[in-house]
């Protein structure tokens, strides 16, 4: 039960990140967040459980679906934000928006906006980890769509080598939320028990309930400890849910039916640790209550902190396309 | 003649195809179920079946490479590719395979084969989501590469291309699927390689393509209020390129301002700048100016990627430096759009 | 026996594949070939096999490793050597080149340089073969260095996907002749076991002696009737060995000793079927010189027809750039 | 000064480099074992080890993506691209990561990446072995794009590379590769962005780059015995490019010819001719000239091959032109060079 009395925080972490999303939906149908926006809503215990388990000096890579990422990463709420509302303060200047959020000194490497296309990023990553000789393990969440990328296979082959001499301390998180876009795991891979599909790279893989953080977690102890204690890739099928469409603009979503997202929705991750919490006895209504309060006025705050500060000035416009001078 | 969206002379065009020759098919990513990310191919599978309207997993190698495999059997595959920008990802399979089959087997096959999507800058779609990459591609023999800046053209021209036998990159833009315009009725096809004039004027040439057309129409209209007779041309198709129709024309204007969305350097402009360089030298009464993208990768920020992106004041800007003279501008200066490399 | 009774006609093309190749090495020494020149010598009963099983109206695909397939296809020897000299009388006008065989009337779409870059066009045309209501098969010969690339990742994912519905008769034929270049499967296959990678698609697949005529023979019959039957894609592993270097410079060889390749030509796939025909009593002696002699001829005449003929007409460069005016 | 081959002044280079500085790895296909394609890295397994001088798999998307992750991570990687023909399977990688990630994070990481390897034409290696990819990464913000024509130029244009912070992608030329020169010895650095007039003449300027140059200086010599004295101009990188040394030639020769390997359209030269319109358009006393390869895919037949790409003769005629005269030129001609698109 020590186990679940440090849940507790991830809980308040979790409803923190459902919350944020909630808003960037408003803030997005406002028109104050522009470009393409994909939340994280049902797929809270995947990143929590995964991100519980790094050390402070550990480093993660992911998609555009990066929002929940910074967040229990520790990014402020306010610099998150404000990257959506395309402000100087953002968390990337303004320049990246919702798919490249970036937090170098907090070790989250970046959001990427083609699919697959960091995969390789996180494996020479994970080597350069061994390489300058630290124990700290490179993680990358990504989509079931992006298995199905060459990025992807070239990557897991790679990982694979480099693994056997203890050169690649990298832990693979697939989000399986059933979809790519509007595309099933059905009607995207040959094989759909995307966990099996590590075996062609000799990656030792499990699949997980992505929906109960406690068995994630303990999923990416594992994961994690392996990585680190043998240099060797691992893998974690975490089957989840994408309760929004794919994007804001994905409202119709004629590919799957409301009774399908009803039923997921009966096993809402935050919902289901809440419930082993309350039953552990280490919640209570006032304690939920008061941190749903205190999720809305961290969000409250990061909405004003980035309606109030400034847009990138214009000479940020050319800044940063190199660096010092060759 | 009707009045179609942009989007719907593509679709119907499609449709048209699709009725008239069974082998034309389409493949991509969420045209099917999801009922295409821009509604293109809304209603197709319904309507076609799943054998013809294939939804593809996020695999632009294979979809792509499949395609130009389907096209070498006799198929007319047409591919959307969600945006040009994923492109990158096929882009050996584009390059190294569709473009070069029939000249390296020395002409035993056709690749009947259209590759189509939006190419060019969204709304804050950021970095890798906002490019626009007519002159890699055009830089390809082997290759037809084709911008329609309406909704007539966009029929015309991909009717060309479905009826033609050679791989055709088609670039839509985002920006226009909803703009309207008469579309001529029945068996309607606009060929490769020539421009259209789209204004003609006496004081300067203006060449643009796709989006920017607009965007110089606005210049040249403005212009006009000043005195200032802009001929306009619409290029339609980079390769071929109607090189005789713009030489002809700054032969007349003595000025040219050449219009592109994408970054300058090595940009398409360009080569229409060398092109009457070549062709109209002893016309020019001024250096030839270029409308450019910023020389950056596309910001989010808005305020950064309006600054990014050229407009209409930009081109009478440019226009007033190729006559020697102030005219007042409506925009504001996007100071971004002028860099170099 | 009946068996092994055709197999005799298949010995003799292999024998003529053999000396053909020799003869190109010695071309190319003699710069009448230029180039890359990648001989095939020691894999003969893979492509002999596999081309034994493919009805007149299949049709296949290659990498640059692919003048047996040309040869063994039933292109005429002096149409494939006058390709190799750049003549116009080639199997591909002289525009091509030893990478680039093309005989279309024979069903062989084409030798391709990129390596894994062909795998999707396979594909693809197995998908039109079934879309046009036929039973012809589409046969895919890869090497083992193709199977890391991206292309043969999605290729075979969708190839997984389009045989669920019976519209893939697509045949993959890995060539594992142990080397990339200069890199073992082991260093650059996280598998060994190159057939078992093809169940991350759920596609049936052996693996074979690839030196034994015979028995390649069989797996091919097996899959090509499989695929026909059912649409769907199947795969065979075939061990073979390269007996020359990776291309015609590849002279020094400093991975691999000596003594492999002597121990691997003690298997030669020539003299093991040769063997088999000899103690069935189906060649003797003089027979076995008749076929020598007679690829030797045949060769020499390639040879002689290749050198005489004209270069390609100065017109041919600007010609099939593109097809019919669009 | 020393004497080294081009490959030599590279392969030192990366010597000295590694010896020096830890985090410069090496990556690619058959560096190690294989000693190299080109027999770059010969030796350089032993002398570093394994985990300094990987040997990948043919899997060009994951070890440059991997090579990208590293750089980020603070290593600086070197990365052997074969041929810059297999790049275009990691395009994707180079140009919406390698190229902007720096960008789009805020300017959060460096990507001190180099790849390297042999740009353009061998000798009948046919279509799909024979490009020259300049113009297609010129145009891309956040790249540097270099490509030297002499030893000396390769090892300083090198240094400056893997000392700098950005992605370079360095093109050498495999025709180059025995080519011998003088080379400064010790932390010899060329900087980018700096073209070298390498032979000064009044009449007209050449512009060329990479195994060009030699082409142009051969030009330029015959050209000297007709009396018409050329400036020649190595460009020595094309992004960043050095225009006002274009510029301030043109100014005093008033005609100019600018050679480039590959197809014309859409091809880097045409970026040299929009600069000099731009910047020396007054003092033009004639068209400029682009001497260019064939619009067509790399034929493999050796008599194709050498009418697809463009010779001494071709830019001396060229030359002729601008100077409205005739002269006897040695080559015979390339009639394949000059087509469009
Ligand atoms: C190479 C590429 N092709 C297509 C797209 C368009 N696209 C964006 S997200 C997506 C689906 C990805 O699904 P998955 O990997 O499961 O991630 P999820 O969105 O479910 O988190 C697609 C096809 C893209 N961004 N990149
Ligand atoms: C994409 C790509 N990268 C690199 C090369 C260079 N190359 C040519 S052949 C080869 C090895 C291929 O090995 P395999 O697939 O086993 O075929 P084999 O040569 O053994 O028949 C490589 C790396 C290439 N042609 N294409
Ligand atoms: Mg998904
Ligand atoms: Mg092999």
């Amino acid at each position: 039960m020590a186990d679940l009395q440090s849940a507790l925080s991830w809980y308040r972490r979790m409803v923190l990140v459902r919350r944020f999303e909630e808003e960037t939906e408003r803030a997005f149908r406002r028109g104050k967040i522009g470009g393409y926006l994909h939340v994280y809503s049902g797929q809270e215990a995947v990143a929590a459980g995964f991100i519980s388990a790094m050390r402070g000096d550990d480093i993660c890579f992911t998609s555009y679906r990066d929002h929940a990422i910074a967040l229990l990463r520790g990014s402020p709420p306010g610099a998150v934000m404000a990257e959506l509302y395309g402000k100087a303060a953002g968390l990337a200047r303004g320049k990246g928006g919702s798919m490249h959020l970036f937090d170098v000194g907090r070790g989250f490497y970046g959001g990427y906006g083609i699919v697959g296309g960091h995969i390789p990023l996180a494996l020479g990553a994970a080597y350069a980890l061994r390489y300058q000789g630290s124990d700290r393990v490179c993680l990358c969440f990504l989509g079931d769509g992006a298995m199905n990328t060459g990025a992807f296979h070239e990557s897991l082959n790679m990982a694979g080598l480099w693994g056997q001499t203890g050169h690649c301390p990298l832990v693979l998180i697939v989000e399986n939320n059933g979809y790519a876009m509007g595309t099933s795991v059905a009607r995207s891979s040959a094989v759909t028990d995307l966990a099996s599909r590590f075996t062609a790279y000799a990656i030792p893989s499990e699949r997980v309930d992505g929906m109960d953080f406690q068995t994630v977690r303990l999923a990416a102890e594992r994961a994690v400890a392996d990585a680190r204690a043998s240099g060797r890739p691992t893998a974690v099928e975490a089957v989840t849910y994408r309760f929004a469409g794919h994007g804001a603009a994905d409202v119709v979503q004629p590919y799957r039916s409301k009774e399908e997202v009803e039923q997921a929705r009966r096993r809402d991750p935050i919902r289901l640790l809440e419930g082993h919490l309350r039953a552990a006895g280490l919640l209570d209504d006032a304690a939920a209550e008061a941190i749903r309060e205190e999720a809305e006025q961290a969000v409250l705050a990061a909405v004003r902190h980035s309606e109030d500060s400034p847009p990138p000035s214009p000479e940020a416009l050319h800044a940063d396309v190199y660096g010092k001078e060759a | 003649m009707p009045i179609l969206s942009y989007r719907e002379a593509i679709r119907t065009t499609l449709i048209e195809e699709m009725d008239r020759d069974p082998t034309v098919i389409l493949l991509g990513e969420e045209i099917g179920l999801y009922q295409g990310t821009f509604r293109m191919t809304a209603d197709l599978l319904e309507r076609y079946g799943p054998r013809r309207v294939i939804d593809t997993p996020t695999s632009e190698i294979g979809f792509v490479g499949a395609a130009i495999g389907m096209a070498m059997l006799g198929l007319r595959p047409v591919v959307e590719m969600m945006t040009w920008n994923f492109s990158l990802v096929a882009f050996d399979q584009i390059v190294n395979n569709a473009a070069k089959i029939r000249y390296f087997s020395g002409g035993q096959v056709d690749i009947p084969l259209i590759i189509r999507g939006p190419n060019g800058a969204g709304v804050q779609l950021s970095a890798q989501h906002s490019q626009s990459f007519e002159a890699l591609y055009a830089h390809i023999p082997g290759l037809h590469v084709v911008a329609p800046a309406t909704p007539a053209e966009a029929k015309g021209l991909l009717r060309t291309a479905i009826r033609g036998s050679d791989p055709v990159i088609f670039l839509e833009h985002a920006a226009l699927y909803g703009s309207k315009g008469e579309v001529p009725d029945g068996e309607f096809a606009v060929p490769f390689g020539a421009a259209d004039v789209v204004r003609s004027g006496r004081d300067v040439t203006i060449v643009a393509y796709s989006r920017m057309l607009g965007t110089a129409l606005e210049a040249a209209a403005h212009l006009a209020g000043e005195g200032i007779e802009a001929e306009v041309i619409n290029l339609r198709t980079l390769r071929p390129l109607d090189r005789s129709t713009i030489v002809e024309s700054v032969g007349r204007t003595h000025r040219a301002v050449v219009v592109q969305e994408q970054w300058r350097p090595f940009g398409a402009a360009a080569e229409i700048v060398a092109t009457i360089t070549e062709g109209a030298f002893d016309a020019l009464d001024a250096p030839i100016e270029r409308v450019t993208g910023a020389d950056v990768p596309m910001p989010y920020a808005r305020n950064l990627e309006l600054m990014a992106l050229s407009n209409a004041g930009d081109i009478m800007r440019a226009v007033a430096r190729t006559l020697y003279r102030e005219i007042p501008t409506p925009n504001g200066r996007s100071s971004g759009g002028q860099s170099d490399a």
